[in-house]
């Protein structure tokens, strides 16, 4: 091992990282913590990924460890499954959100239930690293938002972090857990950079514990991955206009924190939930329902949805109407607010 | 006209390699020979013995679930030779990946008798511990399980073992994508696996026609694995061929396919009928091949006593079918509880409040289970 | 053409048939009334199914419009799709619900998608016939419900018929659409029989209209499927207890013809939600979100799901426990009603 | 030991077939010669122009992205022999089901210059009418058009057409699942499909020995489709090889696998960068073996003026490029109301409201687009 190498390893300080090397540097960790865990996927070895992830990852742990695979999404999942059995625990990366549905069957009938199955004899403990989103300009499967899907089989946990910290953080928990994570990356926030405490202690935070992103009294706006950031400029703004908007950054996707999000909107009576996937049948409806059958005697408002639309991703040029943001997030908090939005005069049901 | 500028694919299949004969007569084969120098007489009746047994595994099971005791029931009749003749092969610490069909294997994986049923009668998700006998439970998803021991061994390379995997899977499986990806990870690490693949003919009502016009064992070298095809009514065969495959493993050769080309007698499962979609003079032509009936005639041709062989072997057979109809018929039915049990190895709380939920949904019930109306006011 | 044939066809009146018969019914009209129809999947030609909902369909009108597939789901989409191209209708049937997600990814990216990616140049108008839910006894992979993971999936359209007469109504309209639809068939109804009116008339009833299937007052309970029936009971074992429940048939998952539900709570200010599926981010979250939404105004109790638990299927001897029955349906009422019921005491947030 | 009862995968693969080698040397091979009879001097001219044109629609493209006119682009540079040789033997009436490289075949099939770069400006999800060409627009799932090219087959075989479709696809798309899957419903069917396999080495950074060990080609024939493997760089064996798969498909003798030995000289987008994972000299061996330095070799032994053909070309190239860029330039942003267009063919009341509920939004903004912040009271 080189001397920097070393060092790297030893690095226990904080850092100025961005998103991207803050999970690189959660994973290279957890590689060289525990000689059972592998990464694995298309890409991931010489070139480090496509969006340089794993850059460096094989160069020091080889290819045993880091393996590129086949290009094959079932294949790498069902061999990672396989590998689990043999006690390894598995890091997988699909290469982008819209290519993962190939591996859906191993995932939700197989990763899922396996630990069901055999009433807790096998362990599942696979981290599967899919990044996810839109705004990058991509063409077609490249931006996809595909959490609800995965918060809906039970079995797995699904998180999503929003910035450097949790980013570094929460990988270390995902490969740490027995259960199966299916860890959604924004990947259009990977070169936002920040303070990284590497020496962050797992287990002052259990995995996906939400948190008050910023706090508030008047709404609360509950948002994930990569509309953490555009809630709390929105909250910014909001501010300026004299409403103080709560933002809940979920973290966990499933199963949802929910404590924060009941404590923050029996406070303020009014919510607002964002996310870039379409809204039909999307996380949105749960959180909404979830809210409404904890909070229904302090609610003032229904819980506001402003979510991509039900569409498949658009063209990239048309993809900033389809991605919330601030301006619509404002409108949304308008409408739970009950101040003039652009659906008032619209009779009920037309928000 | 431009035949020859192609491969040709359609050659005529040779015979399915065979070391016995339906009529009980020895075939040489110097390269399966080679590795059953140890099968002496008693070798012989041990495998006779475990050919009975799983064919009276499979009865009991079957007249089981005609009792209502199981609520379905795959048989392997006419698949023994392969199912034992492959399992005797391996090491316990092999690891094993089957389909819902390989009673026969789990039986020579050593399961415990009462937990071999326990999915059939709806009791459990799957009955035993991978662990204690080293064999994943069955698959139902068809195809699914030769990824795992793809990766299973992948990972006894990764970490310097020397054991392999085995998986096992239908002629019908030989379609799924996950089978042939299978195949392209296996060649593509080396991985020390053997993929056994039971040609029985059929996939429910589909013949194996319809998913190949040409022999399974041919599929493998396309991806550039080194193929066996045997006859799968052979236990000599099937022990030698696995046997073969299971030292390729070992000594770092990667990868092995065996199409063992056999038939199921029985229908697909107890739900289903098969004389909708096919010909009883299939079935007879294929009831002169009985694996059990050609391992008799060879002992025979040994001088052996055929019928104290038997007798000793349906003997051993009574008891295990006796251990198996007690060992279900005093099974309990699971506990509620069960039905949140271990979808999670950490802390969950929304399943432990639905769980809690339930709880207090059946404590609100009376004693014969109904619901008792309410009365009085509701509150908030 | 037998005359038997010909008699069967030239059959508009009304029959006795069972769910099972109906759909059989309809298949085969819909291939004697368009030589672009085919039917494909695993078994379905000289066996009829393991249903036996093609049963005889192969032997009429040939193995070239009623195919044996080979065994592979996304093999059975995806050249289904390239038939499309080639402009044919083709009648997917998946064997069990466990066994759709191979052919997620066909579903998801090319199915659903096709349509928008060409601009409406090419017609999708794929039927995909699921037998799906539980409550017949079957081993693991054969009672699930995954309507949500398609209802989520825009460019699809989902349904489910409840009873003999919708299933013969909406298979033909399925295939009569130039979209995909997924047909959800609640495999436990197969054998229920009705009525069934043959010569009913397509174009009377939008695909998916939804439909109060039975009328009352106090409280709305929406059902879709399998539990329609169960609904049904459910309501007059209410009437009983002096509570009018209205039961709405969805029969279309998505889009919901939501005017029907809408009106209903309006009316009655209370609503309970019922599905086999698991609870978290499924479809009755939708419907709730959407209620809240709609009838926020109108509403005396945050609408009530009841539903599946957040599980892998369970072993068929404890399904029972996890499909909604007509017992916990009326619990679910209670609570909507502010009734006693198996939450009471606790506190808000308990329900 | 058991080394001769395997089938043996590992047999060296034949040198791939060539036509025209590097240094412009005719070969000759009686099937291939003999579907080329009609190959004059004016069609090897055409070929060439074809390739020329490919070339620089390429070279403009990238161009074009470097200026910040196109978001990606995926270049084709190297595979030029191979994607016209090939088009160039289909009928306008068969079916094209490619991949998102084969830009010079849909340039064979006719598109329409300004609607070929659209998709990688971001404009539209696709550029063209699949039926206005016969061919599919770009897919960006590995392997999925494949079985979309096998259903149209079937189709053709149903309705009693006498087209083919053809699926192009790469060398890493041989593992998935779908690409096998549509060998083995292919086979099953006898559908009269061309498998065209462009292995040019990579798979964005994954070398083709990652997915295969043995010759692609030889992938077919455990499927028992019949394969062709031949030099990609070569227009006259890609253009005989397709044409031998076409006569067969439409002869009823089923599908074809034809393997190109190719090569990807530029990046696997504009957005890679080989040089991390890839050699130089790699790269510069086959630089010798260039297609269309290859084609103007052979045309000069055939005595042709090549100076003047390249000019000729060239010019060709130019207007192509010339209008290409135009029409990029000229496209306007496509318009809000295509974000909800063509979602479903009927109606869709969710959606509808969704985009009425847009609209309104949209007319609540300024005329800069910003939201104006609420003034007095809201209603509800
Ligand atoms: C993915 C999937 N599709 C369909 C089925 C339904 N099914 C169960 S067994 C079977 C046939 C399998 O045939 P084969 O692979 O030959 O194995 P055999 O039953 O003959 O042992 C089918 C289609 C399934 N279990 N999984
Ligand atoms: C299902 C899926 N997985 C991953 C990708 C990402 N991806 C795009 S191109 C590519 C490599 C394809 O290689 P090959 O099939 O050889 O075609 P080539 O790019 O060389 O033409 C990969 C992995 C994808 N588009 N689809
Ligand atoms: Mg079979
Ligand atoms: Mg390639």
């Amino acid at each position: 091992m080189s001397t920097e190498t070393a060092q790297r390893e030893d690095a226990r300080g904080t850092q100025t990282l961005t998103f991207g090397k803050a999970i690189n540097a959660g994973l290279r960790r957890a590689l060289s913590d525990d000689p059972k865990v592998l990464v694995m996927g298309e890409d991931v070895g010489r070139l480090g990924g496509v969006f340089r992830i794993t850059d460096g990852l094989q160069a020091e742990f080889g290819p045993e460890r880091v393996l590129d695979s086949p290009l094959a999404e079932s294949g790498i999942v069902g061999t990672a499954v396989g590998l689990a059995y043999r006690g390894f625990r598995p890091v997988i990366e699909i290469q982008f959100d819209g290519f993962v549905y190939p591996a859906f069957d191993q995932i939700v009938s197989q990763v899922a239930k396996l630990r069901y199955r055999t009433r807790g004899r096998l362990k599942m403990p696979l981290t599967i690293r899919i990044p996810f989103g839109g705004g990058i300009g991509s063409p077609e499967h490249h931006s996809e938002s595909p959490e609800a899907y995965f918060a809906h089989t039970a079995g797995l946990r699904v998180v999503s972090p929003s910035n450097p910290q949790d980013a570094f953080t929460m990988i270390r928990q995902a490969i740490a857990s027995d259960d199966p994570v299916v860890y959604f990356e924004p990947k259009r926030r990977y070169h936002e950079k920040a303070e990284v405490d590497l020496g962050a202690d797992l287990s002052a935070m259990p995995l996906g514990a939400a948190r008050v992103a910023s706090p508030g009294t008047d709404v609360t706006l509950i948002a994930y991955g990569p509309l953490v950031k555009t809630a709390l400029d929105a909250a910014q703004a909001a501010a300026d206009e004299d409403v103080s908007v709560e933002v809940i950054d979920l973290r966990s996707l499933s199963p949802i924190d929910f404590g924060p999000v009941e404590a923050s909107v029996r406070k303020t009576g009014r919510a607002v939930i964002t996310h870039e996937a379409g809204q039909f049948a999307g996380l949105g409806a749960e959180i909404a329902a979830s809210i409404t059958e904890r909070c229904f005697y302090h609610l003032e408002h229904a819980p506001v949805r402003v979510t991509g639309f039900d569409i498949p991703y658009p063209p990239s040029k048309l993809e900033h109407h389809h991605l919330p943001d601030l301006d619509r997030i404002l409108d949304g908090v308008d409408r739970a607010m009950d101040r003039p939005n652009s659906l008032t005069g619209l009779v009920e049901g037309g928000a | 006209m431009s035949r020859n500028v192609l491969s040709d694919p359609a050659t005529e299949a040779a015979d399915p390699i065979q070391l016995v004969a339906p009529d009980g007569s020895r075939h040489h084969h110097p390269d399966l020979d080679a590795v059953l120098t140890d099968v002496n007489d008693d070798a012989l009746a041990e495998l006779y013995t475990d050919m009975v047994v799983a064919r009276r595994i499979d009865t009991e099971a079957t007249a089981l679930q005609r009792q209502g005791e199981l609520a379905l029931w795959p048989p392997l009749l006419g698949q023994e030779a392969a199912q034992i003749g492959s399992a005797r092969a391996l090491r316990p610490d092999d690891f094993v990946f089957s389909s819902y069909r390989e009673n026969g294997v789990a039986y020579c994986r050593g399961v415990d008798l009462d937990d071999l049923l326990t999915v059939w009668r709806g009791n459990a998700s799957s009955g035993w511990d991978p662990f204690a006998i080293n064999m994943a439970t069955p698959q139902i998803i068809i195809g699914a399980q030769t990824l795992h021991a793809v990766g299973y061994a992948m990972g006894v390379k990764f970490d310097g073992g020397d054991q392999a995997s085995i998986a096992y899977f239908g002629d019908g499986a030989v379609t799924q994508g996950d089978v042939n990806e299978a195949l392209a990870f296996a060649a593509s690490y080396q991985a020390p696996v053997v993929f056994f693949c039971q040609n029985n003919h059929w996939a429910i009502s589909e013949p194996v026609s319809l998913q190949t016009r040409v022999p399974i064992a041919q599929r493998a070298s396309g991806f550039g694995i080194p193929a066996l095809r045997i006859d799968g009514n052979d236990v000599l065969a099937a022990l030698a061929a696995t046997r073969i495959a299971l030292e390729r493993a070992r000594a770092g050769d990667g990868p092995t396919f065996i199409e063992a080309v056999t038939y199921r007698m029985g229908p697909h499962t107890t739900a289903d009928d098969p004389t909708r979609y096919r010909d009883r003079a299939e079935l007879d032509a294929w009831a002169e091949k009985d694996p059990l009936i050609r391992v008799e005639r060879f002992l025979a041709t040994r001088g052996m006593a055929v019928d104290g062989f038997r007798e000793a072997a349906e003997h051993r057979a009574d008891d295990v079918a006796e251990a198996l109809r007690q060992g279900l018929i005093a099974k309990t039915d699971p506990d509620v509880e069960d039905v949140f049990g271990e979808v999670y190895a950490e802390e969950h709380p929304w399943l432990a409040r639905q769980q809690e939920h339930y709880r207090r949904y059946l404590a609100s019930l009376d004693d014969s289970g109904d619901r008792t109306p309410p009365t009085g006011e509701g509150d908030r």
